[in-house]
C-alpha cells in the first residue's frame, strides 16, 4: 500500500482514441498517459467528451478507433469486469449505487471482484466462506472509518442525502483496492464543506494508498490545487495537456472556458 | 385499527377450519359432492351437480332419505382444480356420523388423487365413465367403480358404429378416422384403444391435440379439412367442444361423421354452434330428457318447495342426467349395502360391498321412476366397470333436444380386456398389491 | 400440387385471422401499458366481464329484464355495456390506482391480479357460470362464395373481426395523433411530471385510458365470445396475446396488429406442417418460442421504444 | 417493551454478521422451528398435511427460489411451473430407475437437473429485460410442459400421461405413497425447507447474493464494478431453479403422489408463485413464506370461515372467496405496497416502540 509516489512510471496510455455513437462524434484522435501515483485530471465544458474518456477507460464504450495500454498491456478495447479486476474502480457522475442495499454491503460489493468462496461454501456460511466474509468485513471497515461514515454502515443508501452518498460511492470504489480510480464529478452539487472534505479524502487515497487517480471536475479552484496535471479537451479534442500553471496559461484553453467561438 | 380487526376475524376464522359441527343427533347418510360450478369447465359442472343434489333431496323429501335414513349431502366446491379437490377431500372424509360413503371425484385428475388414498381411508370412489379405465378391473382396485362402461369401451363402440355406418368392420380397411383430443390425461385415454382397433381394422388413425383451453383450432381443423378423414371423433371438453363443433359446421364436414364422447354430447357443447351443429353425435349410457316419472317427482318434492340449487327449465340436460343417475347409483349401492349387513347405519366399507353386489334391473329401474333411462347394471367384484355398453345420440338442432339413435353396442372384449389386464397388472406391480381372487 | 398451395394460403389466411383476433385482446394491454406503464393482468376477465353485461343485458331473465322488465337491442346493449366498462375503469382508478402512484410497475401489476380476481368474482355472482351463446347477428361459419368459387376456406366472423380491428386501430391511432387527449395520454407515456406541469390531470388520463381499454376488451370479448359462447375460458384468451406483446412491443398499437399477424401465421404454419412430425399442439409454445428469437435481435420488442442505456 | 435491541452489543463481526442480530428474532425464530419440527407432528392428521401444510411447504420452497431470481436479482420469471415440472419429472424418472436410491439424493438430484435446464432458459436474460424477459420466459413455461405431455419417455409411456409416486422409504419410513404418515410427509418436507430457507439466507447475505442484489437495484454499474452479469444471472436462474426444481419434487412425490404436466404444472403455478412472492415481499426470505402462506391457505381460511362459520351456500361462498381474495391483495398491497414482510418489519419497529409510541 506504500507505494513509492514515483510519477513517472505511465500506468495507463490512451492512443489517438476516437469514439462515436451513430455517427456523432464524442472523442476525436485524443492521447494522453497516466503515470502512477498521480492525480490526474480531465476538464473540459460540458460535452467535450471527458466521461466517454472515462466510459472508455474502464471498457464500457468501445472506442472505433486506437487502443490503450494499461499496466504495460495494450489492447483496442476492455471488458468492464477485466478492467475492475485489474484494479480500475470508478465513480459516476449521477450516483449509482444500489438503492436497495446497506452502505455496508455497498461498499462489500467493491470487494466482489478479490472474494473468491464459491456458493456452496456461502450457502453453508461456515468455514472458509465466513473467514473470508469477516476478513473482507475488516477490510470494509476500514475505509467506513476512513470515510467517517460510521454511523450510517447499516442505513439502505437510498435514504442517505446527496452528499453522503458520494462518499460511500467512493468507498465502493475503494474497496475494490485500486490501482486506478476512476473519479467522475466527486464534487458536483456539494457545498463547501463537503467539497472540502471530499478534497481530502481524494488527497489522502492518493498520498496514503497511493493511488493513482484521474478525476473529472467542474470547480477549477479544486483542479488546480489537487491535481498534478490536467488535461484538457473541447468538442471530442484535445487541447492541452500538462500541469495546472501550464494549462491555465494556455490561451485555447481559455478561449474555449470563454465561449470564443472556434477557428 | 382495520388491520387489527382483520386479524382477529382471520384467528377465528383459521381455528373454525378443522371444525366439523355435528348438530344432528339421527344417524345420518354422508354424501359428499365435489362440485365445480366455477372455473372453465364450470357450466358442465352445473348441471351435473344439480342433478346429484336433486336426486338426492327428492329421496329425504319423498322417502326420508334412504330406507327412512337422510342423506346428508355435503357440497364442497372444487372449480375442477386437483388441489383444492385433494383439500374436500380431505375436509369431507370423516365427516360424521357416517363418515364419507362414496365419492364421486368427477374430474380425471382428482380421480388420480383420490384412487390410493380412498383405499387407505377405506371409502369407495365411482368415478363414473371417467377416471382410470383400469379400474375396471375390481381384483386390483377394491374401492374404485367405473361402471357402467369406460372410455376405452367407449372408444371400441364408436369404431363398431363407424363399421356398422360403413356396411361392417371389415370396410374399415383403408379409411381414415381423427381423433381430435383434449391435450391431457383425459384426451389422451382413447388413443391406445384406437391405436389396436386401427391395427386390427386397418383404418388409418390420426391423432389432432388441442390444447386447453382450446378457443383457437384452426389449425387443426385446416388439418382436416385438408386430409378429409371419414370419421371425425372428439374426446373434448369445455370450450373446446363448442369451438371444435363451430369449426367443423365451418369447414362443412358432416356433422353426422363426427362423434364426441359423452363428455362432449351435452346442450353446452352444441347450443353456441346453433343451426350448423343438427345432427352431431356424442356417446352416451343414459337417456337424454325430463320425460321421466322421477323427473317429476323431483319438480314435485324438491323444485315445487324450493330446495332446488337449479333453474326449473333445465331439469333433463344431458350433464343433469348424468349426475341424476350418479345418484341413483349411489342410493341405491347404500340400500343394497343396508341389505348386506342388514343395518341401517352403514359404513364406507359398506357401502363397498353395497356397489359391488349392485344389481340394478330394469324392473328396479322401473320401480326407482327411470324406465329405460339407462341399461341395466350388475356389478362382481371382478367387474368393477358393469356391462360396458355404449350407446350413441344425435342432436337435433330444430327441436334443441339430444335423442338415441342406436341401442346399446357391446365394447370389443378382444381389444379392451388386454390393455385393462395390462395397464392393472402394472399398477399392481408399482404399489405392491396383490390382486384379489374373485 | 395447385391444391397444395391453395392449403398453404388458406393456412396463411387462417394464421392472418386468428392474428387479428389475438391482436384484439393485445390491444387492451398496449393502451394501459403505455398510458400507466402497468401490464395488466385482469385484461382477459375484463373481456369476459364486457361480453358477460353485454349477454346479460340483452337477455331475458337478465338484470335490464328483472329490474325493468325489458330486454336491451343490440346496438342499446352494446351503449349500457360500454357504461359498465367506464363505471368499472372509474371505480379501478378510485379505489385502486389512486392510491397505487408512483410504485413499481410490478406492484401495480400484482394490483391487477386483485382486480382480476374481484371482476371474476363479480362476474360470476352478477351473471352466472353458464355457457351463453353470444348472438349479436354477426355472420358466422365459412363464406359460401369463397369456398365455392375459389375453394378456399375463410371464416365470416374472422373477417368482421379483421374488419373490425383494422377500423379500431385506425381510430385509435386518429385519437392519439389527432386528439387533445390523445396528444396527452402520449405526454403521460413519456413523461409524468412533464404531463402534470401541462396541466393534464393523471387520474382523468387514467380513468379514459382504462375506459378505452375496457371498450377495446368488449369488441374483443364480443368477437371470441361469438366463436365459443361466453364463458369463463374468456378470460384465457388473454394468454394468446402475450406473444404478440412480446413481440410487438408493449408500448406500440400498430405493434400489436404486426405482431399478431406474425404469431397468428407463425404458430398456424408450425402447427400444420410442423406439427404433425412430433405430435402437434406446438402452436402455443412455438408462438412464445418465435417471439423469443425475435427478441433476442430486438430487445424491445419490434415497434417497442428503444432502450438506451447510460450511466 | 419486550422487543428491544438496546443493550445488545455486538463485539465481533461475526457476530454482527450473525443471521439474526437481534436476540428476540433469534427466541422468535427458533420458537417457530421448536414448534414446527416438534409440536407440529403431533397433532397433525391427514386434512392438515394435505391441504395446509405440505402445499404451504411446497409452494413456500418455489416461492423462495423465485424470489432468489425475481426478488434478489431482478429477473422476473414466469416459467417456475415448467421449472416445478422439470423437478417433478426428474424424480419420477430417478425413483423409477434407481428405487434403491435415498429420496434425499434424489430431490437433491432433481434439483440439480432443473438448474440446468434453468440456466438454459436464463440466457435470453442476458439480452432481455423486465416484462419482456417475463414473457420470454414463458416460452420455457410451455415447451416444458408441451414436452413432458408429449414425449412417452418422461411418462414412463404411461397410457393415461399420469405419472404416479411410488411409496418410498428413507431411513425404514415411508414418505411418499398413501401409507405414509402424515408426521413423516410433513417432517421430511419441513426439513427440506428449513434447510434450504436458512442456505437462501446465508447466500443473500454474502457475495453471490450482493451481486445478484447489485444486478438488480443497477446493472450497468454492477457490471463497471466488477460484477459479470452474465455470472450474475445465470447462478440466479441456477440456484433459483435448483430450489424450484426441488420444490417440484416435493409438489409431486410428497404431496400430491401423483401429477399430469398440464394441470399440475400449468401458467396457473407460474403466477401464482410470481404473486406470491409480489404480496410476500420481493427480496426477502420471510416475505417468501408470508406470500405462499397468504395465497394457499387464504382461499381456505375464507371457504371455512364462509361455508363453516357462516353456513354460506358453497357456490355462493366460492365466488364471494374469489371477490375477497381479489380485494384483500388490492387492501395489502395499498397499506404496504412492499409486501407483507415489510409489514412485518414495521410492526416490529413499532413494537420496539411500544407501549410508548413517540
Amino acid at each position: 500500500m506504500n507505494q513509492e509516489h514515483t510519477g513517472n512510471d505511465v500506468l495507463l496510455e490512451v492512443h489517438n482514441i476516437s469514439l462515436s455513437f451513430g455517427g456523432v462524434t464524442a472523442i476525436e484522435d485524443v492521447s494522453f498517459d497516466i503515470r502512477t501515483g498521480e492525480i490526474r485530471a480531465i476538464i473540459g465544458p460540458n460535452g467535450a467528451g471527458k466521461s466517454s474518456m472515462l466510459n472508455v477507460i474502464n471498457g464500457f464504450y468501445h472506442p472505433q478507433q486506437g487502443s490503450i495500454t494499461y499496466k504495460g498491456e495494450t489492447r483496442p478495447q476492455m471488458k468492464p469486469h477485466h478492467a475492475a479486476s485489474h484494479g480500475i474502480a470508478r465513480t459516476f457522475q449521477n450516483i449509482a449505487l444500489f438503492k436497495g442495499m446497506s452502505t455496508l454491503d455497498n461498499i462489500m460489493t467493491g470487494r466482489n471482484t478479490v472474494m473468491t468462496k464459491n456458493i456452496i461454501w456461502q450457502a453453508l456460511y461456515f468455514g472458509p466462506a465466513l473467514k473470508e466474509e469477516r476478513e473482507h468485513r475488516e477490510f470494509v471497515e476500514h475505509i467506513i472509518d476512513f470515510l467517517e461514515i460510521q454511523a450510517i454502515r447499516k442505513t439502505p443508501v437510498g435514504r442517505l442525502p446527496y452528499g453522503m452518498q458520494k462518499r460511500v460511492e467512493l468507498g465502493r470504489a475503494l474497496a475494490a483496492e485500486p490501482d486506478l480510480l476512476l473519479l467522475d464529478e466527486p464534487m458536483a452539487g456539494m457545498n463547501v464543506e463537503e467539497k472540502e472534505d471530499m478534497c481530502r479524502f481524494v488527497l489522502d487515497v492518493n498520498e496514503e494508498f497511493g493511488t493513482t487517480i484521474a478525476l473529472i471536475e467542474h470547480d477549477m479552484g479544486v483542479v488546480m490545487d489537487i491535481s498534478d496535471r490536467v488535461v484538457v479537451l473541447d468538442y471530442g479534442k484535445k487541447i492541452a495537456d500538462g500541469t495546472p500553471d501550464e494549462v491555465r496559461a494556455n490561451q485555447d484553453v481559455v478561449d474555449a472556458y470563454l465561449g470564443v467561438s472556434h477557428g | 385499527m382495520m388491520f387489527k380487526r382483520l386479524t382477529g376475524a382471520l384467528i377465528g376464522a383459521t381455528l373454525a377450519l378443522p371444525a366439523v359441527v355435528s348438530t344432528a343427533s339421527a344417524y345420518e347418510l354422508v354424501m359428499p359432492s365435489l362440485d365445480y360450478r366455477t372455473g372453465p369447465y364450470a357450466p358442465n359442472g352445473i348441471p351435473f351437480a344439480n342433478g346429484y343434489h336433486d336426486y338426492l333431496m327428492m329421496l329425504n323429501e319423498r322417502d326420508g332419505g334412504i330406507e327412512g335414513v337422510k342423506v346428508k349431502l355435503v357440497q364442497c366446491e372444487t372449480a375442477y382444480n386437483t388441489k383444492q379437490g385433494v383439500e374436500c377431500y380431505e375436509k369431507t372424509k370423516d365427516t360424521p356420523p357416517s363418515r364419507a360413503l362414496v365419492y364421486q371425484p368427477l374430474s380425471t385428475g382428482i380421480t388420480y388423487q383420490i384412487i390410493p388414498k380412498a383405499s387407505v381411508d377405506k371409502i369407495p370412489v365411482h368415478s363414473m365413465g371417467y377416471g382410470r379405465t383400469s379400474a375396471a378391473n375390481g381384483k386390483v382396485f377394491d374401492w374404485i367403480f367405473n361402471f357402467p362402461a369406460t372410455y376405452w369401451d367407449q372408444a371400441a363402440v364408436l369404431v363398431k358404429y363407424i363399421g356398422e355406418k360403413e356396411g361392417g368392420l371389415d370396410k374399415l380397411k383403408g379409411k381414415k378416422i381423427a381423433l381430435v383430443y383434449h391435450n391431457s390425461a383425459y384426451g389422451k385415454e382413447p388413443i391406445r384403444t384406437l391405436e389396436k382397433a386401427a391395427e386390427k381394422f386397418g383404418f388409418e388413425l390420426m391423432l389432432l391435440a388441442v390444447d386447453h383451453p382450446g378457443q383457437e383450432q384452426k389449425a387443426t381443423w385446416l388439418q382436416i379439412r385438408r386430409e378429409r378423414p371419414d370419421w371425425v371423433l372428439m374426446w373434448g371438453w369445455g370450450v373446446m367442444n363448442q369451438v371444435a363443433i363451430k369449426e367443423a359446421a365451418s369447414i362443412r364436414y358432416p356433422m353426422d361423421h363426427f362423434i364426441g364422447v359423452w363428455w362432449s354430447g351435452s346442450e353446452n357443447d352444441v347450443l353456441p354452434a346453433g343451426e350448423s351443429a343438427h345432427g352431431y353425435l356424442s356417446g352416451a349410457f343414459h337417456a337424454p330428457g325430463d320425460n321421466f316419472p322421477a323427473h317429476d317427482d323431483i319438480k314435485k318434492h324438491v323444485y315445487d318447495k324450493g330446495k332446488a340449487q337449479g333453474e326449473r327449465d333445465r331439469i333433463g340436460e344431458v350433464l343433469y342426467n348424468r349426475g341424476l343417475i350418479a345418484a341413483v347409483y349411489a342410493s341405491e349401492a347404500i340400500r343394497n349395502a343396508m341389505k348386506i349387513h342388514n343395518t341401517k347405519e352403514v359404513t364406507p366399507e359398506m357401502v363397498r360391498d353395497g356397489y359391488e353386489n349392485l344389481d340394478l334391473t330394469e324392473a328396479r329401474l322401473k320401480e326407482l321412476g327411470l324406465p329405460g333411462f339407462t341399461i341395466p347394471v350388475k356389478i362382481t367384484c371382478a367387474n368393477h366397470a358393469g356391462p360396458r355398453k355404449v350407446a350413441l345420440q344425435q342432436w337435433d338442432a330444430k327441436a334443441k333436444k339430444w335423442s338415441f339413435v342406436t341401442d346399446f353396442y357391446d365394447t370389443m372384449n378382444d381389444i379392451v380386456d388386454p390393455l385393462i389386464e395390462e395397464d392393472s397388472s402394472q399398477y399392481a406391480k408399482e404399489n405392491k398389491i396383490k390382486p384379489r381372487d374373485c | 400440387m395447385g391444391s397444395e398451395l391453395m392449403f398453404f394460403f388458406e393456412t396463411v389466411i387462417s394464421g392472418v385471422m386468428a392474428g387479428v383476433m389475438y391482436a384484439l385482446v393485445a390491444l387492451g394491454f398496449v393502451l394501459i401499458f403505455k398510458a400507466s406503464g402497468i401490464f395488466n393482468f385482469a385484461q382477459g376477465v375484463m373481456c369476459l366481464f364486457a361480453a358477460l353485461a353485454l349477454y346479460d343485458f340483452m337477455a331475458p331473465g337478465g338484470w335490464i329484464d328483472r329490474l325493468f322488465g325489458i330486454t336491451l337491442p343490440v346496438w342499446l346493449a352494446i351503449v349500457a355495456t360500454i357504461g359498465v366498462m367506464i363505471v368499472v375503469a372509474w371505480l379501478i382508478e378510485r379505489l385502486v390506482l389512486q392510491h397505487l402512484v408512483q410504485q413499481d410497475p410490478i406492484i401495480l401489476f400484482m394490483a391487477t391480479l386483485g382486480l382480476a380476481y374481484v371482476l371474476e368474482g363479480l362476474g360470476d355472482i352478477l351473471f352466472g357460470s353458464d355457457v351463453k351463446p353470444l348472438d349479436l347477428g354477426i355472420p358466422q361459419g365459412a363464406s359460401d362464395w369463397a369456398l365455392d368459387t375459389l375453394g378456399l376456406y375463410v371464416e365470416k366472423l374472422e373477417v368482421v373481426a379483421a374488419i373490425t380491428g383494422a377500423v379500431l386501430v385506425t381510430v385509435l391511432a386518429i385519437f392519439f395523433q389527432r386528439t387533445r387527449i390523445g396528444r396527452a395520454l402520449r405526454a403521460v407515456a413519456d413523461d409524468h411530471q412533464a404531463a402534470l406541469s401541462v396541466g393534464i390531470s393523471l387520474r382523468t388520463i387514467w380513468v379514459i385510458v382504462w375506459s378505452v381499454s375496457g371498450i377495446v376488451a368488449l369488441v374483443a370479448g364480443i368477437m371470441w365470445g361469438s366463436k365459443s359462447g361466453v364463458q369463463f375460458s374468456l378470460s384465457l384468451i388473454a394468454l394468446k396475446a402475450l406473444p404478440v406483446l412480446i413481440l410487438g412491443g408493449f408500448t406500440s398499437v400498430p405493434g400489436a396488429i404486426v405482431g399478431g399477424l406474425i404469431i397468428g401465421v407463425g404458430e398456424k404454419l408450425a402447427e400444420v406442417y410442423f406439427g404433425p412430425y412430433v405430435g402437434g399442439a406446438i402452436e402455443n409454445w412455438f408462438a412464445y418460442m418465435l417471439a423469443l428469437a425475435f427478441l433476442l435481435f430486438r430487445p424491445q420488442g419490434l415497434f417497442g421504444e428503444r432502450i438506451i442505456e447510460r450511466v | 417493551m419486550f422487543y428491544r435491541e438496546a443493550g445488545q452489543f455486538k463485539s465481533s463481526y461475526n457476530a454482527d454478521q450473525a443471521i439474526l442480530p437481534i436476540a428476540q428474532d433469534r427466541v422468535f425464530v427458533i420458537g417457530v422451528l421448536a414448534v414446527a419440527f416438534a409440536g407440529v407432528p403431533w397433532f397433525i392428521d391427514s386434512y392438515w398435511v394435505n391441504a395446509i401444510f405440505l402445499p404451504f411447504l411446497a409452494y413456500a420452497l418455489a416461492a423462495l427460489g423465485l424470489n432468489l431470481l425475481t426478488g434478489y436479482c431482478g429477473q422476473v420469471s414466469l416459467g417456475t411451473g415448467g421449472f416445478m415440472a422439470v423437478g417433478a419429472f426428474a424424480t419420477f424418472k430417478l425413483i423409477t430407475a434407481f428405487p434403491e436410491l435415498n429420496l434425499i439424493i434424489v430431490v437433491l438430484l432433481s434439483g440439480a437437473v432443473t438448474a440446468a435446464v434453468g440456466v438454459m432458459f436464463g440466457l435470453p436474460s442476458l439480452r432481455i429485460k423486465g416484462f419482456y424477459l417475463a414473457v420470454a420466459t414463458l416460452a420455457a413455461q410451455f415447451f416444458l410442459v408441451w414436452l413432458f405431455n408429449k414425449v412417452g419417455w418422461f411418462l414412463n409411456y404411461s397410457p393415461t400421461g399420469q405419472i404416479t409416486m411410488p411409496s418410498v422409504e428413507v431411513f425404514g419410513v415411508l414418505v411418499t405413497g398413501p401409507r405414509a404418515t402424515p408426521a413423516a410427509r410433513y417432517l421430511f418436507c419441513l426439513s427440506f425447507v428449513a434447510l434450504f430457507a436458512l442456505a437462501a439466507k446465508n447466500i443473500v447475505r454474502g457475495r453471490v447474493g450482493r451481486s445478484w442484489m447489485a444486478i438488480r437495484d443497477m446493472d450497468i454499474a454492477a457490471e463497471l464494478i466488477g460484477i459479470r452479469p452474465l455470472a450474475a444471472k445465470l447462478s440466479a436462474f441456477a440456484v433459483s431453479s435448483f430450489y424450484i426444481g426441488m420444490a417440484g419434487s416435493l409438489y409431486f412425490g410428497v404431496w400430491l403422489g401423483s401429477a399430469e404436466p398440464i394441470e399440475a404444472f400449468g401458467i396457473e403455478q407460474s403466477f401464482l408463485v410470481l404473486f406470491m412472492i409480489i404480496i410476500g415481499g420481493l427480496g426477502s426470505v420471510l416475505g417468501s413464506f408470508l406470500g405462499a402462506a397468504f395465497m394457499t391457505l387464504m382461499p381456505i381460511v375464507l371457504k371455512n370461515f364462509m361455508v363453516d362459520g357462516l353456513a354460506v351456500e358453497v357456490v355462493t361462498a366460492k365466488h364471494v372467496e374469489i371477490t375477497l381474495m381479489g380485494v384483500l391483495i388490492i387492501f395489502f398491497l395499498i397499506v404496504e405496497p412492499h409486501g407483507l414482510a415489510r409489514m412485518w418489519q414495521i410492526l416490529k419497529e413499532k413494537l420496539r416502540l411500544w407501549p410508548f409510541p413517540y
